[in-house]
């Protein structure tokens, strides 16, 4: 039988290489898998380009990429409040291509969907269109927006299954869902894992097909 | 001039959300407005990191870091509460599902268009969008909560904005620290405005005209408006 | 509080109107709202756009309506073994536009999500290409599709409480889900209505935010 | 000449599926295939409808008529499986997730054009898409299962479709009743024959060049290949 249960976090990572993009799930530290932060850094992987809503804050997050060096770009909504990123940012040493959320959610979900982009309303007349196609439909304008795919997406649920079928906890779902369908490798953090045939199939919110590595969060 | 506290204001905003209604609320000062709604309002808040049906605040030391609103402020959960993936969240935003959106802005000008992200200004700071743009754009009515004035007692309701725009033509309700101003095809008119204040003085804080509604309200200093 | 159940199918079709767009949930008979085919019935509306999977079977689904002459189109994947539909459209009283499954879904979710259209690799090369913008993305060619809404959406659920909240039964889910984002109204067919707060929030498929009417499935 | 039963073609297909791979089995000859897995093959069935690790049919006098696959047939769910909604499971097919798509056909160009939903004739008869085309284009490999011939013993492995195309380019490997023919750069390669057939027999029922594969195996008529 199928099963995508790793060790632990450095055996989730394992692969990844200089220049790779890697999806990080999370609104702030909720859906964050802190245990890749680490794992990355080991590897000793640089010139990444980091898919995320936020940059870090100060915890044990992307702040430690930023702080490292190993960043060469980040695609990202909200990059405030990031010091270590802020830092390298202002020193010209990351670029930073900065995407209202919830076209930045429907980039991620279009790659994992296999769609060649989609016309957004949002941006229009500003700054967020530059560089873009504008489409009109009926005479309404829109902006053509491209999909994102990763070649890591490292996301945090609550339970998984031998599988790969995961289940997330409360807000901390938000971009992790999304993620985990628009990686070549996806690797999940959880709480907590389970017997196969105990998750109900009806609350399986990424199921298994979209997964590739499973592992347990290390006690804190 | 006196001036509607923080938290004044936010119980004004609060007393005008529709009964019944989907609310979001905006990350800072909108997300205050949680505080101030009366249970039997039957307001649903929304937040775009994926949940419906926000209650009050958790006490101090019951924190649940996973269950937090987009100011990243920890919340509780109200019965009937659904929690869903960003995709779905920005559907409800960008798909005119929300009712009202409370944003906070630096400038709304006098046909709506609001700036509520950035400066403009190339000086180092780091900009960051979030979802304020996908409800700018997507929700019904867009409503702004901010202080009349910046800090230097610039106006921020202007004939034209000057910082880099969120969105254009949306906004259609400004709630301020002095009045509440509708955006509307005659163009601003003042629907309240604080005691202490008069038209002229406000007129004086203002860069774009300004109609006093016919049937202007007065708002108390603690942000009731008639005993509301 | 907010309270969206009716009494009745009869009631969860109020409102509708001559010429009204109608997406009807369901792949087959699972997900298929029972109650509100006689109830359409029973307010001599005509000349509806139907919006849906397949075109009836034998059951009491949309061959009725099909059979009663109230349907002006159908915008549909899978149309076959409908014998009712067959015989409207082969006398040329009913338009069919024929939509590839997961075509005809996105357009629906990009109805309900405020996306002007998407870029779809799928009917490149095709008849279903043809009429259509094609937009090349790095080389690569799509076809522009373009959003659907309706004026009513019914669906079926299993449980719903009075706020609006909804969950499916297995693979009755289907379109129903995309199609409870796309309406102006929103009605939706349940097993079972439960109190507010007994639904695992977890495992809600569609928050009440999309539902403006809930009814019970009457016994059969 | 003799071939394969639906049955036999039916088994020699699941055979072949790749050990825990995550297949669709498109409506009609092909959800037979689903009779014929090893429970040991670790094969993940998807249906289009939305539900993945599908098990066998249920007894009869115990089918739930909520729990049905693309062929619109009750089936059952095993241990691990998950219920989702069109929308996810179209992303699954269309961006790339199914390892391989076991579809009808009416012809298979040998450049592996695929059609599948129409024979193109204006007769009035109601034409049907469904999801096969999301499929043909989004699978990472798309099988076809299908006779050799028509029922007018006209070959369906074509030179070039006469039917309107579902997709173009898309089929990598057909299973017939008589063979197992791989889509190769090089051509058309007879992987695998039936047993009373041979490759001069073969090309009379096929309107394209075929290449005998330097290892040809041979199909028994029960579909199994070497005692498999």
């Amino acid at each position: 039988m199928r099963n995508v249960v790793v060790e632990n976090a450095r055996e989730a990572v394992a692969g990844i290489k200089d220049g790779d993009t890697v999806m990080m799930g999370g609104f702030g530290g909720a859906g964050l898998p802190t245990g890749v932060i680490e794992a990355v850094l080991d590897t000793g992987v640089r010139e990444l380009t980091i898919i995320s809503n936020n940059a870090g804050a100060s915890g044990p997050d992307l702040s430690l990429w930023f702080a490292a060096g190993i960043v060469r770009k980040i695609i990202c909504s909200y990059p405030r409040n990031a010091e270590a990123f802020a830092q390298r940012y202002r020193a010209g040493e990351v670029e930073l291509e900065l995407v209202p959320q919830g076209t930045l959610v429907e980039r991620i979900r279009a790659g994992g969907a296999g769609l060649g982009g989609f016309l957004s309303p949002v941006g229009v007349g500003t700054v967020f269109a530059e560089g873009k196609r504008a489409i009109d439909v009926d005479g309404r304008g829109y902006i053509l927006e491209l999909p994102l795919r990763a070649d890591f997406s490292f996301v945090k649920g609550r339970q998984a299954d031998a599988l790969g079928n995961v289940t997330y906890n409360k807000t901390a779902r938000n971009h992790c869902a999304v993620m985990a369908t628009a990686a070549t490798t996806v690797a999940v953090e959880v709480d907590e894992i389970v017997e196969v045939g105990t998750m109900d199939p009806e609350a399986i919110v990424t199921p298994c097909i979209f997964v590739d590595r499973v592992y347990m969060r290390k006690p804190q | 001039m006196s001036s509607l506290s923080r938290d004044a204001l936010a119980r004004l905003v609060a007393a005008h959300l529709p009964q019944q209604g989907f609310v979001n609320l905006g990350i800072g000062a909108p997300s205050h407005v949680a505080d101030h709604l009366q249970p039997d309002s039957g307001v649903i808040l929304h937040s775009e990191n994926g949940i419906l049906n926000i209650g009050p605040r958790p006490p101090q030391g019951e924190e649940d870091w996973d269950l937090i609103n987009a100011s990243k402020i920890p919340i509780t959960a109200r019965p009937g509460c659904s929690y869903f993936d960003s995709s779905l969240s920005f559907a409800m935003m960008r798909g005119g599902h929300i009712d009202v959106a409370i944003l906070g802005a630096f400038q709304v000008s006098q046909s709506g268009d609001l700036a509520n992200w950035s400066t403009g200004e190339r000086n180092g700071s780091v900009p960051g969008i979030g979802g304020a743009i996908d409800l700018a754009v997507g929700a019904k009515s867009i409503w702004v909560m901010m202080e009349h004035t910046t800090r230097d007692k610039a106006p921020r309701i202007v004939d034209r904005c000057t910082y880099p725009l969120t969105a254009a033509g949306v906004v259609s309700r400004i709630f301020t620290d002095l009045a509440i101003i509708d955006i509307t095809p005659d163009g601003l008119v003042v629907d309240a405005l604080l005691e202490s204040a008069s038209i002229e003085t406000l007129k004086v804080v203002t860069a774009a005209p300004l109609i006093a509604s016919g049937s202007m309200r007065t708002i108390g200093l603690d942000g009731t408006i008639g005993g509301i």
